[in-house]
């Protein structure tokens, strides 16, 4: 039997660094589920759910719901050969808090004066940031919250600082083009949104942006930024990118981060 | 139904003020061609099928033949002219076709009597495929008497999107025996950018499946199947919105298709393609639709998915107006316009809801014989996927309150992927519990005059009326308003986007059967 | 608000037929005394704590001193006669409950001047505790003045029940932080059996926290936190209705609780509790309350969860009616009948949610001016939370148009669990979306007379009518009502159940200070 | 790597006996979960989150939703200690079908007139049922729907059986009334209802019950039925009874089930 930990303290404190999911009671490690399988409805495709649900770590498992998708304007669907679930129990994982690895901002969140001044005096001329959502993908919204002037949550967009000159190329990019226009522009700065993730579109656009750049430009390349909804900011070196924003990004991180990496640090004075 | 007391004045007002705002728009179609028209032509005509010698990818012979008459003698006749000419010798178009491949077919423009034997003969092989538009419009009408139509309205509209048409064959089968009236197939990211048609059953579509004449084939031929088991006609849609919506409106006729999402402003606004382009497309696909019996949608409910669904609430309403026009002047009945519109109020705004009802009422004033599409909340949707279940509880509520007459099932998972097989059953079971426990509501809905929701919708048309006041003042009409960015707070400017190459200035000798016979029915009506 | 026309001749004669049906109910309270009424007695003296000796489980000092006086010279003449005379040689009720648990006191009922002289000493005793409540009454109106009144009706009402007051405690301040105006901490399953009242603050409950004085305290205490900190005076309910009623509502009084479950009807038909012994505690419990200005909530909901909610539909009115009689001759206003009623109906009836529309209405056509309790859905929830939650946002809806007063908040998981902490968090979400959104749809809200909704309410109320006709016929009213399974189809015998032995017929020198004192106030209001 | 088996097929099939979870695609392992932990959003606590999906062996895993929880009434709850999240993403395990031991019914569904011939003719007494609730609980109507002439889902219940000797004994039942009884009655079944399990107290009042009955009356104790929603129908040796029954049970599954355990079987012709 794995430790369940009943004895130990998992409930909301400063200082612990193993927790539980917490149903109602502190460290009874209660989650929700709910899946399909295909299997028909009945005892066996119960006994399936609960078997997955096991196998995921929740133990004890109630399958609290289970009907059959698909046959026959209501009740239980006899026929159908999909089963929906909805599963209630204890996980009997831990959750070590200390070993969650948070990208910790290395760099400061800076004002976009902070950043005008920064960029107007270390880097002593602005900075050029081109964005784009490449592929197919036409969803703006993400990239223009980022970028124009009218911004997200409250903050401005970069086209708002000064210092940034900023070109906003729209969707459905293709990457050759992308290339050719940072060239042309010699951007210092890459962005680029990617909102349609099924089959991992997103991931592999990005490695296929990443790929162009380093054929074309090698060591030279601007830096290259991605963001999305689906992303997960721990990727980047994967993807071969500088940077991942994900869900909820703001202006001024990313403005700061732009300033983190491209701007030489402060001289002594 | 309750209905608001709408000021007749200004609604007269307000469609007198469309029509001469869409008037530039009528005049474009008038005066150019496309290439997809062109290729529309000949698939009406019979030609299918692709190059199979291409390497990156196969190209479709409607293409290679178009590209060859404009190569050789320009498109400015049309491709009929040229191509029933080289016929004249004797071959079918196939066989014309894979002399194109081959390099050796040579077009010419024929003169005088050879010019009319050519139309003659386009006419007839023109008119063999609206032949077949029109059986398939019986046929439909036929199945419609056979099995049924939905048991009320608003008709219960589900989409599948997986990519692959025999992983959304099985998923539609699914969502008509849980409870869906009409199945929409929307396609991968990607294509409405191509400047082809797809052909054959695809398995690799981006978020969506390749709209081709044999899925569509494919997938009309499953939903007969459940219709007959069900005894109920399920309607099937497809997208016909793009570069290739001439096209694709052609196969929709071929295939029995029943509705199709059919919409320019859409394709300029939000993929980025050219208005002359896709505004003379938009005519032809709109002939052939009005022809085939299908009934469109617009797409001004994406427009609240850039613009605020406060703020710019006339602006749906503005090109509705305009939308309705042009579907008119396409031939198009009332009952073929399925005006877009949609419940994108942010939930966090007071009083929303209600909001919501005051929109959705004023469409219904305005448009009473059309079947409204009302879509879904989305773009305040969430990860929060059992606030997303609520709110489209409530959608599904409004739609009922104010009696819309297609209802596009929202996905709790909006936010998160594209739908599961698991979330239309849930959204299926969601719709059928309001529709049944509240759906006749709205006998007990009596929005006062002078109420909340009264002077919402009258502030909304009013605002409307004063927009087209604006925009019919400017020669371009409703050109230039795209151009200044008044839907979805996007500009785009008439020579700009995609497939502008594809547009050709129409010579006086421009022969298009297919339209002339469609135009003849159209006046005839 | 829209209000249904209710037959006003129809409503008055329901509320005459009322009061005749009521009456044997009334009269118990006047033949009979109870354990817990005499308990009830002592606490309201100060007596408090347990005997610690006693080896299986603490019994409070308050069942140690009855049960002493019972046996040694019977209950009929009350405890307060024999406690006090004993007390007249001076020490504390606790010295003589120390000495009763000693076995050393010696009860004996005085007569002539020493009689008067207990009786005497009896109420200032209880006048103390009496003035205690005034006190928490008091300050209650002071803190609601300074923090001020939810901003909005329903007030949001939320259950917490995790069996830990220490659990319980950051779980009802997290509720109040996320918009919660009313908490109510759950009983452990067997509480209401027992035939006393646990000390303490508890850890240790089933699926419910122990109502005792010290966890009454405890989270009162942590609401007034929560209420400075939110500025808005947040009211803590618990349960009175079972053996100890009477106990209970004493208790509440003394800590400042808000609102109390208070219900005979509910012990006697879903705990078996003896229809005598509840009726009586009932009848002192509620002048307590009345005193306390806390408010009633009582039971009828329940009845849905064993009886059909539209077959049954009657059977709450009628008993909303009964219980309004028994609130009223005990003292209680208006304001403070927090009169039971619920979303029960199986949602696959068609048109039910309209059917729940009509129900509401006609509670709230009845009771103008009462803070009716509007309990969701559980009957028919399931494992299924995503359909759950839009049940909930439903019943919101409901208690919105028809003007509810206190809205108890539904869970999506009631079908699975005690509500999990982001249960009750997505429950406020639910109900803050729903307020915000729609709170003012009841504006257009008008079910047209005669229509469908006013047709059902009319026909509930004539049901309702015919049923109380019947019990009022009857001699013994209510109580043969209940023998017969009229409440929940669910059949109680007046000499069957628990707690009987605890009933006592009065004699005639029957003393009871606290009924006298608050018996004063009723009739000089 | 653990084999996510891309290439086999696990869609609905009658001979599958492997499958993974449908969410738009076979074999695609889509799952749903959410849950609490007692950690501040941020993050931090999305980190946190991501790590107990991994351990549930989903992954990738998306936090497609983190809110604070049950701080001031709105937004994000900075200051909230405790966080909700919603979590999709592919689960890598696999269903084995096979494994999968469904109870198979061990005995037919009898109609009540199947039911009463039995009994009548192999038995030749009346059987003696009697049910309870027991401990403090007070939900009846899942006893009633078994017992109740009314019966349940369209089965009338046992009382309609005319072969069946049913006595109710209600809620809050102790178990020595409930031994009493039943040597009182000679009862040849008991059939106990038990729905509150907040903290295990099903189970706790059924080993109580197992035990009491048990040490009373030994070999010769009653059949020991026990059912209610939360139960898991594999649990009956686990808890010392004879038979478990959960969620959605009928009434002709418990008569067929008695005539099954009770009745002698049908003597050769
Ligand atoms: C608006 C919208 C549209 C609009 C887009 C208009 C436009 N000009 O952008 C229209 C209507 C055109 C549209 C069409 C389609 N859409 Co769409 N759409 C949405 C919707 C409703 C909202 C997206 C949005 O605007 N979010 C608001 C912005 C601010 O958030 P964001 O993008 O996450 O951006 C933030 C961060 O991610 C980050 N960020 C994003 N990009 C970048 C880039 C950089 C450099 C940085 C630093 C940060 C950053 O910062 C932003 C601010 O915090 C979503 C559903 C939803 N509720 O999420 C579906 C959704 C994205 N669409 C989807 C799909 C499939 C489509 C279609 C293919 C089919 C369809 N369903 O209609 C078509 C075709 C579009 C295409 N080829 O791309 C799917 C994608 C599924 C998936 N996960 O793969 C979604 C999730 C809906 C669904 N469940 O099916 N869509
Ligand atoms: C009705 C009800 C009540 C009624 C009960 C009336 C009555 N006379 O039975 C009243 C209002 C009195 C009540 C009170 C309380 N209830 Co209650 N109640 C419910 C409710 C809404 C429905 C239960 C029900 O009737 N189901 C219908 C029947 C037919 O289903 P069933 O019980 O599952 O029975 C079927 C099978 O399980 C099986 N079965 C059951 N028993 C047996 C026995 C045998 C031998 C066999 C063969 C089969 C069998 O066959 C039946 C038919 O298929 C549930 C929530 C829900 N929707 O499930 C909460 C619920 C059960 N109650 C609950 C609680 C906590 C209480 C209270 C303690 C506090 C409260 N929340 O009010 C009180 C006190 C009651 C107590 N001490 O027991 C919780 C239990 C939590 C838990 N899992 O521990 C629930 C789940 C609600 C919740 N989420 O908080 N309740
Ligand atoms: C009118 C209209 N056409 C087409 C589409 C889809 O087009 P695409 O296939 O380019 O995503 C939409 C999508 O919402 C639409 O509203
Ligand atoms: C009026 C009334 N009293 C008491 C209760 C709870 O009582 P117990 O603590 O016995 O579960 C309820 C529960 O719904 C009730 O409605």
């Amino acid at each position: 039997m794995p430790d369940k930990g009943q004895n130990r303290d998992f409930g909301p404190s400063e200082g612990a660094s193993v927790v539980r999911p917490y149903g109602d009671t502190t460290g009874d490690g209660m989650v929700q589920t709910s899946f399909t399988l295909p299997v028909p409805p009945g005892p066996r495709a119960d006994g399936a759910a609960l078997q997955l649900a096991q196998k995921m770590g929740i133990e004890p498992a109630m399958v609290v719901h289970s009907a059959g998708i698909g046959s026959g304007g209501g009740a239980a669907g006899d026929s159908a050969a999909f089963t929906f679930f909805v599963v209630y129990g204890s996980v009997r994982h831990l959750v070590d808090l200390d070993a969650v690895h948070v990208e910790e901002r290395p760099y400061p969140l800076l004002s976009p004066g902070e950043v005008n001044a920064a960029v107007k005096t270390r880097l002593r001329r602005s900075l050029v940031v081109l964005g784009a959502c490449i592929g197919t993908d036409a969803h703006t919204v993400g990239i223009d919250a980022i970028l124009n002037l009218k911004g997200f949550a409250g903050e401005k967009g970069l086209e708002y600082y000064r210092e940034l000159q900023v070109a906003n190329l729209g969707a459905q990019v293709s990457v050759p083009e992308l290339v050719h226009a940072a060239r042309a522009r010699k951007a210092d700065a890459v962005l680029v949104s990617q909102v349609v993730t099924q089959r991992d579109a997103h991931l592999r656009n990005t490695r296929e942006l990443a790929g162009a750049f380093r054929e074309a430009m090698g060591e030279s390349r601007p830096l290259l930024v991605v963001g999305g909804p689906r992303f997960d900011p721990a990727m980047a070196a994967d993807l071969g990118v500088d940077k991942v924003f994900g869900r909820g990004t703001t202006p001024g991180e990313v403005a700061s981060y732009l300033v983190h990496a491209l701007v030489p640090e402060e001289e002594p004075s | 139904m309750s209905r608001l007391q709408l000021d007749q004045a200004l609604v007269a007002r307000a469609r007198e003020l469309a029509a001469r705002a869409a008037a530039p728009v009528v005049d474009l179609a008038a005066t150019y061609t496309t290439v997809s028209v062109e290729r529309a032509t000949l698939r009406l005509a019979g030609l299918t099928g692709t190059d199979p010698l291409d390497g990156d990818g196969e190209v479709p012979w409607v293409n290679r033949v178009v590209d060859a008459v404009r190569d050789q003698v320009g498109l400015e006749h049309g491709v009929a002219l040229p191509v029933w000419h080289a016929l004249g010798s004797g071959g079918t178009l196939q066989d014309l076709a894979e002399q194109v491949g081959a390099g050796t077919a040579r077009f010419t423009v024929p003169e005088g009597a050879a010019a009319d034997r050519a139309r003659e003969a386009a006419r007839a092989a023109v008119g063999a495929g609206i032949a077949r538009i029109d059986a398939n419009r019986a046929r439909r009408e036929e199945l419609v008497a056979t099995h049924g139509d939905p048991p009320r309205r608003p008709w219960i509209y589900l989409i599948v999107a997986t990519g692959d048409i025999h992983e959304d064959i099985p998923q539609a089968q699914a969502a008509a025996r849980a409870g869906a009236d009409v199945i929409a197939v929307i396609r991968s990211t990607g294509q409405s950018l191509l400047d082809y048609v797809p052909e054959g059953a695809t398995r690799t579509g981006y978020a969506g499946t390749y709209a081709t004449q044999e899925n569509f084939r494919l997938m009309r031929a499953a939903l007969d199947d459940v219709s007959a088991e069900l005894g109920r006609y399920v309607r099937l849609t497809n997208y016909a919105s793009g570069l290739c919506m001439p096209e694709i409106a052609v196969l929709a006729g071929l295939e029995r298709l029943d509705m199709m999402l059919n919409d320019a402003m859409y394709g300029i606004l939000f993929r980025d393609i050219n208005p002359h382009r896709t505004f003379v497309d938009q005519r032809f696909s709109r002939m052939v639709h009005a022809r085939a019996g299908i009934i469109i949608n617009t797409g001004e409910d994406n427009y609240l998915t850039t613009a605020d669904a406060v703020d710019e609430a006339h602006t749906v309403t503005v090109s509705q107006l305009l939308n309705e026009r042009l579907a008119h002047e396409a031939g198009l009945e009332d009952w073929q316009l399925g005006l877009g519109h949609a419940f994108e109020i942010d939930p966090a705004v007071p009083e929303s809801f209600r909001l919501e009802l005051a929109h959705a009422l004023l469409a219904r004033g305005l448009f009473p014989d059309a079947p409204l599409k009302w879509m879904p909340p989305t773009k305040h949707m969430t990860g929060d996927v059992f606030r997303g279940y609520l709110l489209d509880g409530f959608f599904n509520l409004a739609g009922a309150l104010t009696g819309q007459g297609i209802l596009l099932v929202g996905m709790m998972t909006e936010a998160v992927v594209t739908p599961w097989l698991s979330d239309r059953d849930l959204a299926l079971r969601n719709v059928r519990y309001v529709l049944e426990a509240a759906g006749n509501l709205h006998e007990d809905f009596a929005p006062q005059p002078g109420g909340f929701i009264d002077r919402r919708a009258h502030t909304v048309l009013t605002e409307a009326v004063e927009l087209l006041e604006r925009i019919a003042a400017h020669p371009q009409g409703l050109i230039q308003a795209i151009a200044d960015g008044t839907f979805g707070i996007t500009k785009r400017s008439p020579d700009g986007g995609k497939g502008l190459d594809g547009v050709v200035r129409k010579a006086a000798d421009h022969f298009d059967p297919a339209t002339e016979l469609l135009t003849r029915e159209v006046s005839r009506a």
